[in-house]
């Protein structure tokens, strides 16, 4: 099972905070992102920021892992 | 005594983060702080209330990595950061940082280093309500 | 409420400090403070002690002063200035500054102008006693 | 009467806090430090700032006023 987390920004677009996608091998992280971006295009649209297992990443061909946490993050405004 | 670094809900003293950050060194001469609090507005519009929201467990371990890079990078002897997810009104504490060095030089660069760092790493968003309604802050570029 | 510029023997408050800095605006989003420690050693000897010594009418006239320049040249909403002069030992407060702005790049600034004006215009001096003795300290030029 | 003030490392070289000289017009600046350099020549090589009134002054040809309070400063050390 991959987890997708939603916060602030995001989530009130998504509407959630969390999304469930089963894991199949090869899965990459972009077709994580395509898939939330084809349900919901206008929270991708101001996603500036991946997390995978709380590290950001930058690379969407990262291969996925089983029990995987992805945040997909609007830019932050803490501080 | 408190974790140097911590994410919550209460407002917290800087007497005791002071306190705490002292503790550990008797060869600090300079201590540099900031303070960030709820304003009544912004870019024009009222603020009744602002409230936070963080993906906490990374938002945790980003601003762990931003103290102890602080340290290294500045050659702090200790550095504290707390902020708080809550929701505040004008005036209230939103977030503090501390760093302590033998000088004063090294302090005030490491601690506006890491209030810059923090608010581009942590993973931490800020919602306005104003009397028309509530909306994400958008930081500037 | 206590002044916001003062010369005093006692010890301070950040908290307090920090609550009457606020006090004058709900539009203060970031406050800088510079707070300066006695150290246990100084170039190499230990020190046992540190006492200060003011031309007090003066040095209190120029701090008034440097309070209202800082607060116009960088646009503070206010700031305050706290200098002991007493007797401390290693880890006692001796100097306190908290600038307050809008924004935290003015606060900053004028926090640390602030300090090193200080040192330059403020007719205070330091004495070190160590187990060798005791001596005037010599700032660095 | 002028009264002249000494605070910190210059009092300790003095071994004085104040000395008073009698007023006469036309008196300068000038002619009190040289007054108070005679006799402590090693206190005066330490001042590096003079005030009258509590406020700095650098023209030592400046002319002084009955009831002026000078001061005889090393440099500063606070903060």
């Amino acid at each position: 099972m991959i987890r997708v987390l939603f916060f602030g920004p995001v989530a009130d677009r998504v509407q959630a905070r969390e999304m469930q996608f089963e894991y199949t091998p090869g899965l990459t992280l972009h077709d994580i992102t395509a898939r939330v971006g084809m349900q919901h295009p206008g929270a991708l649209s101001i996603v500036s920021f991946i997390a995978v297992n709380q590290n950001q990443v930058h690379d969407k061909q990262l291969a996925l892992h089983d029990n995987d946490e992805i945040a997909l993050m609007a830019k932050f405004s803490g501080g | 005594m408190n974790e140097p670094v911590r994410i919550q809900e209460a407002d917290f003293s800087q007497d005791e983060e002071i306190t705490a950050l002292k503790a550990g060194s008797r060869r600090m001469g300079g201590i540099a702080t900031f303070l960030g609090c709820a304003r009544d507005f912004s870019e024009g519009r009222d603020v009744r209330e602002i409230s936070f929201e963080a993906y906490g467990s990374m938002a945790l371990a980003e601003m762990k990595k931003l103290r102890t890079e602080a340290i290294a990078k500045f050659g702090l002897l200790d550095a504290r950061i707390v902020h708080r997810v809550a929701t505040v009104v004008a005036g209230d504490n939103i977030v503090f940082i501390a760093a302590g060095a033998e000088h004063r030089a090294a302090a005030f660069d490491g601690c506006r280093w890491l209030i810059d760092e923090l608010k581009q790493r942590v993973p931490i968003w800020k919602k306005e309500i104003t009397p028309q309604g509530e909306s994400w802050v958008t930081p500037h570029p």
